[in-house]
């Protein structure tokens, strides 16, 4: 069900672990739904993204998106990690399956969650970030088709 | 893949090798149509005959209370609407239980926006119906009681021949099924007072696509398909002969060796389970220790996440499920977790393998051994793991 | 018995060699849940696919259009049913025909046991719908018109594209069942409007117990069969993995043979039905001429029974059938042909022999010589044939 | 389905045929239900039944119980003729399916009928003999159970 990419990202996922003392940590997702996504920014003076790591509680779409997501935005300015949607993760790894497409988004919404932490805690504004939602499936509909 | 270990026979089984070969002469060779008058396609309908009375046998009732559909979700499907409709004029309410497969489940939705009410017994924390709750239930206007013979994610069995008896006092029909315990536990139809049963061929290294429903004689229930009078006018179609002897042949064999295999089975269950609670920490079993199939184990992994898991072990050749088979592409944790009391993260961490009759200690030693690594290595990606670790350390 | 000339093929047909070839490797090696997550299983989800796509080819629809089941009675009553169900509230009126399947005409007495209204439409004497009486029997609450593509006895076809016109231009939806038209006539659902139609692997040299109900990209319609998310939510239950690759096997061969194949049944129908009317006297071809199918031959004998001439037919190795397969061992005639108007005794002596692909001209040659004893055999010893002879030389 | 006694009778009917000039000739069944039965007597001074011949259109089982019963009651005096039923007529051939059991009752009432019109030709009464129904399956019951 998985490309060949997801699997060689969810089997050897890129940029796992922690930072200490990082610049910003962004936790999204939740257990009811089974997945949960951290990840850890180290940004330097001049808003560059020096090091990325995640740890991600969930499926296997889950693992490969966040493993994809730190790679895109590993070495990138903090107004073009901004730019890294859920879209470029999933076009990165050649697709999702309809039903794993929401693991995408949870990277994105993960993401811009360890940027705002960044950015509160320097009392910054990154343009176009906006307060994460605390649950990225608040508000989300149950697209399954009902019969 | 090279290495196989097939730990999920109860999503469904590998056909046996003498089945295939019962089946194979009724595609080719006696293809004729059970209906038609010509010896040579006549000859087909005692074959069948005879494959009910070897179904009846096995569960203690007449062949002609044996009555062939595709598969389980039909044999539920038919079992609930058609007694529904047939009962209608008696009452519109229903007793089932939270932790029926999707088939009896889904069908009861259905039956409530017809303007059915159903009632959804709890059960304890082991998966086992509470039987004072089920009598609580009981009203007037019930018209049926459905609970699984066993389940299919934890293995808990039921309390049948209780629930039977209280079915029978108060004169209210009583459904069982049986899609997982049959030919994995014996089955009295009359010492349980069961006047339904539902079977799948599949689940007991026969083919797919073929099942049955027992229906005790003078039960007055309607047909679910209709059209030719196959069946004794029950269940239009012409009959999927090769899938009945099949079914039959696969029938036959279970219960032959029912006692040693099971008996084989129950030890090396209980062998994984006793490696698994040894070796592996935060793990929790679910499911009754005792009444339990014999080929079914189902732990929870604490701060791992099911699927993540079943890849993994994919990746290592060994085949097993995160709740049922049948719920997997969605995105909530098993119902039947969530019953017995399971926190949502703790539900999605769950991991069922069920044994089957070719399973071996060595597989096990392999799997346990692949396991341990596995869930080490998700542990050490998991957020939830590392504040759990985190917060002992403060 | 030695000698076996099967003419039979609308009862059913012999399932291929190469049929029964591609289905075995999913009974003992393939024998996984498509539904499981590891790769050994969910290999064969996309197997799945791959016969849908074939089958969705084969009548002009697109493989998620395609929706299996258990065979053509399970399709004829998930659309007419859940039809019936999911469009209640614009009407509840429904038109059919005479001369449907069983699993039709009674689901259709089922659901005006449920308060719903259908119309019967007249054939006329060659066993065709009448235009202009399915255009008077629409009214503003009619939700479904269900006419077959071929029926089934005497093998006449229907204007199914002028009835799809028909439907399309009122809204209605339309569905056919083509349990005997599919693979035997080229089929178009876009260019005949058809929303649903209805197949059964075992009529094309395919297997028993498995089929399809086509459904149209948009149709609301309501699942028949509730529980796990199989068929995308829309019927139940574990997939029958090897009689779906059997079906979609059957339906490769049957659509790259179709020309040649029914070209050569063609001819030999034809010279079936030249030489009984050139040979036996009394006798009256049912159905028509043209809009015929290929494999359909149906004759009444007059003075004669149909039981008594299967009978002899069978004594010498001779396959055949009086009215459908399904109806044997009722007394009724056919009620088919009641409908092109037969009168009783008439419609008791009919005998319908459907060629298959392996029929050559030596069987049928073979077969006229034994009818034509037989007939005359049972004339000998029949009352009405001795009124008659004593009529005429009054 | 049949027994091999039926097909027997079925392929090799015994007394088939007419008998000009009858004692007593005696048609029932009709052809909306797919059977028709005609005996045919010869009858002597004696009662006794010298000969017997039928015609029979219908099914298998039809055919069958009209050869045994022309067996039965051939030689027979006709008192004793009366006494044979449909269920001798059943039991001579070991048995039919069930829904084929009417057509031994046809059988039964045929025998019947020629007796009747022999009698009545003869102006004389037999013991427990009433006027055949025209109609053999005439007040029969659909016995199919119906869902
Ligand atoms: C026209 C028609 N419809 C429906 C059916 C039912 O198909 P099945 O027996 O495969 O359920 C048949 C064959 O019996 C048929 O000929
Ligand atoms: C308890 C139970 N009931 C019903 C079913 C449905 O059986 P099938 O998939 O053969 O229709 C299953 C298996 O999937 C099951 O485990």
């Amino acid at each position: 069900m998985y490309t060949e990419k997801v699997m060689d990202h969810f089997q050897h996922p890129r940029n796992v672990g922690e930072i200490e003392d990082a610049s910003g940590v962004g936790t999204v997702g939740n257990a009811k739904c089974g997945d949960i996504m951290r990840i850890y920014l180290d940004i330097d003076e001049n808003q560059i993204i020096r090091d990325v790591k995640f740890k991600t509680f969930g499926c296997g779409a889950a693992v490969a998106t966040s493993s994809m997501a730190t790679e895109l935005v590993k070495g990138k300015n903090v107004q073009d990690a901004m730019q890294i949607t859920n879209k470029a993760v999933m076009e990165a790894l050649d697709g999702l399956p309809p039903v794993k497409v929401h693991c995408s988004l949870l990277a994105e919404e993960a993401i811009h969650a360890a940027l705002w932490d960044y950015a509160e805690k320097n009392g910054i504004k990154i343009e176009g970030l906006e307060k994460p939602k605390s649950d990225i499936h608040e508000g989300e509909e149950d697209e399954a088709e009902e019969y | 893949m090279d290495k196989l270990i097939y730990l999920d026979n109860a999503a469904t089984t590998r056909t046996a090798p003498e089945v295939v070969e019962a089946m194979l002469p009724y595609f080719t060779e006696n293809y004729g149509n059970p209906s038609s008058v010509y010896g040579f396609a006549a000859a087909n309908k005692d074959v069948i005959t005879r494959q009910r009375e070897i179904i009846g046998d096995a569960i203690g009732a007449k062949g002609n209370e044996i009555y062939f559909t595709a598969g389980g979700s039909e044999s539920d499907n038919w079992a609930l609407k058609a007694t529904a409709e047939a009962c209608e004029s008696k009452g519109k309410h229903i007793i089932t239980t939270k932790i029926e497969h999707h088939a009896i489940l889904h069908t009861c939705e259905y039956l409530e926006k017809r303007g059915y009410e159903v009632t959804y017994l709890d059960v304890d924390e082991n998966g086992i119906v509470k039987l004072d709750e089920l009598k609580k239930a009981i009203r007037p206007d019930t018209i049926l009681i459905s609970v699984m013979y066993a389940n299919n994610e934890i293995g808990s069995i039921q309390p049948i021949r209780e629930i039977g008896e209280i079915a029978h006092e108060h004169g209210i029909l009583f459904h069982t099924d049986a899609v997982q315990a049959f030919c994995q536990i014996p089955i009295d139809v009359n010492a349980c007072h069961i006047d339904m049963l539902s079977a799948s061929g599949h689940k007991l290294n026969g083919p797919k696509g073929i099942g049955f429903l027992y229906i005790r004689t003078g039960v007055k229930i309607r047909s679910f398909v209709h059209g030719g009078a196959q069946e004794r006018k029950r269940r239009a179609g012409t009959e999927n002969v090769p899938g009945i002897v099949g079914l039959g042949k696969a029938v036959e064999r279970a219960v032959s060796s029912l006692e040693e295999r099971t008996g084989k089975e129950r030890e090396l269950r209980d062998y994984l389970i006793r490696r698994i609670e040894n070796e592996i920490p935060y793990c929790r079993l679910n499911g009754d220790r005792e009444k339990r199939l014999p080929n079914n184990v189902n732990f929870s992994f604490q701060f791992v996440e099911g699927e993540s898991l079943l890849i993994m072990l994919d990746m290592k050749g060994i085949c097993a499920s995160s709740g049922s088979a049948c719920t997997s592409g969605s995105l909530d944790p098993s119902h039947v977790l969530l019953a017995i009391g399971l926190p949502h993260e703790i539900a999605h961490g769950s991991l069922r393998m069920t044994l089957g009759e070719e399973t071996t200690k060595e597989d096990l030693d392999y799997v346990v051994d692949s396991l341990k690594g596995i869930v080490e290595n998700l542990r050490g990606m998991s957020p939830l793991y590392e504040d759990f670790i985190k917060k002992q350390n403060n």
